[in-house]
């Protein structure tokens, strides 16, 4: 995979997380990560899909490799037009969830990731954008 | 994709044979419910070698599957987490809270060996 | 620098040399997940009696590597401590959670012991 | 050492900050303190030297002997120029931590050393400033 190509992969059933994390882990493997990250990543795409079948029913993950000031690594983006999160500091905490669930996936997620970002607008959607480095 | 379950013994081994879905996780949690009273099973083993990621949903199936075939009267014993498996599920956070884990088929039989042994020489 | 890993019997030892870097850590971790497997080790011993230095980092990836070597199945024991490192230890506010500590290598083989028959006899 | 020599210690990577704490545990014996006031000032050095590597990538420990009202002790001072910190009571609350971490390093370190100062500005980076005394 080069600087330029993009991989999309719709969200809509449990069926596309698990190839949204498939995607992930090959697109991972494919830029030089090692198998220990290839697992973080996957884990965290898997998460974030989740949330979006869970929550806002459907939405897209986009994969793709980056570089920044001579760093390079993977950009892994989860978009829905769900409901949105009232609360972002409470979603990111540990065990929070409105849902009968474990509540560690958003902040799990972040610990898996070397940058991780959440935007979210009530009625308008949710943008989760993480990123890995490679050493 | 419908999990199999092996009976050998006093023993149920479920091996998980890919990435499950939401439904196929529901699936071997009802098909254990019922078979460990059909076969008056004493234990269980869920093998996820083949498991490439556990997130927190499958972790917390996997907790409840254990917690069910608790109420059932017998022992469950998860096998197989692999080490990069098991990296990104302490890093997210994740737990089995008292799921008791195992290297591989033969030690989750030789644990659940004792474990119910155990069970019946002592008081709990 | 790396840490060599011992296999004693059931046992793995990993004696930490020197301080230890991030990437020591990780390989730390790393290396010890594979062995585990791949010896069938029922448990692991970390010596760091050479340690002068156990900071929160330092204590946050022996408590990741204890629940890792626990999700494949195997007991992780710190040993060799030292009497000032402890102390800042406690004053900093660390601690190791569940990760069994023992004064040096000979306790910690004997702990190791006795948690491995005890969590074949007794229910957790 | 004597009252008025300094050491400097860049810090950009763990090694150095192994280095900053092996240089404050040999100060500090050379200046007569324990063995086990050694190890405090060692692991605080490495707290604020780690905190250095995590958040602002790069800075210096500077270390020092000094003398103040017939008190004597040592003197570290971590500085960086990295992002800041927004909010400083919330980072020296135990527990609180914007990584994949313990949240301890700030108000442990506190406790491991007499007296102890930050000050941060957002954008501009962030000094600590502590001192053991030597009784
Ligand atoms: N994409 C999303 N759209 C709407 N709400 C979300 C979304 N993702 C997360 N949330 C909200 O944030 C909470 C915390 O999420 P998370 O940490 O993943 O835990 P869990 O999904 O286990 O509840 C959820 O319970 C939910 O209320
Ligand atoms: N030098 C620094 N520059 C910027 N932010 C810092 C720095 N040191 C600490 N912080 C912030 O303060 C928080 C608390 O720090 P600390 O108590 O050392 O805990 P930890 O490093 O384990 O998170 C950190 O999570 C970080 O957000």
């Amino acid at each position: 995979m080069n600087d330029e190509s993009i991989v999309i992969v719709a969200i809509r059933s449990d069926a596309d997380i698990i190839a949204a994390r498939q995607q992930g882990r090959q697109i991972a493997a494919s830029l030089g990560f090692t198998s220990t990250e290839q697992a973080l990543i996957a884990t965290a795409i898997s998460e974030v899909a989740r949330n979006i079948v869970e929550y806002a029913q459907k939405g897209e993950i986009t994969i793709q490799a980056f570089s920044e000031r001579g760093k390079h690594g993977i950009l892994v983006q989860a978009r829905d037009q769900g409901p949105g999160i009232a609360d972002l500091d409470l979603a990111m905490q540990d065990g929070y969830s409105t849902s009968n669930s474990l509540g560690l996936g958003l902040p799990g997620t972040k610990r898996l990731m070397d940058e991780f970002d959440i935007t979210s607008e009530i009625g308008k959607g949710t943008t989760v954008t993480m990123k890995k480095w490679r050493y | 994709m419908a999990v199999p379950i092996l009976k050998q013994h006093d023993y149920l081994i479920a091996t998980v044979q890919s990435t499950l879905t939401d439904s196929d996780m529901m699936q071997l949690q009802n098909d254990l419910a019922e078979r460990v009273g059909r076969f008056r099973s004493k234990g269980v083993i869920i093998d996820v070698t083949v498991l490439d990621v556990m997130d927190s949903f499958a972790c917390r199936m996997i907790r409840t599957i254990a917690q069910v075939i608790r109420l059932r009267g017998a022992e469950t014993v998860l096998v197989g987490i692999q080490p990069d498996v098991a990296f990104a599920m302490v890093q997210l956070g994740l737990s089995l809270d008292n799921v008791p884990t195992a290297l591989d088929l033969e030690d989750g039989l030789a644990l659940l060996e004792q474990r119910i042994r155990g069970r019946h020489n002592h008081e709990r």
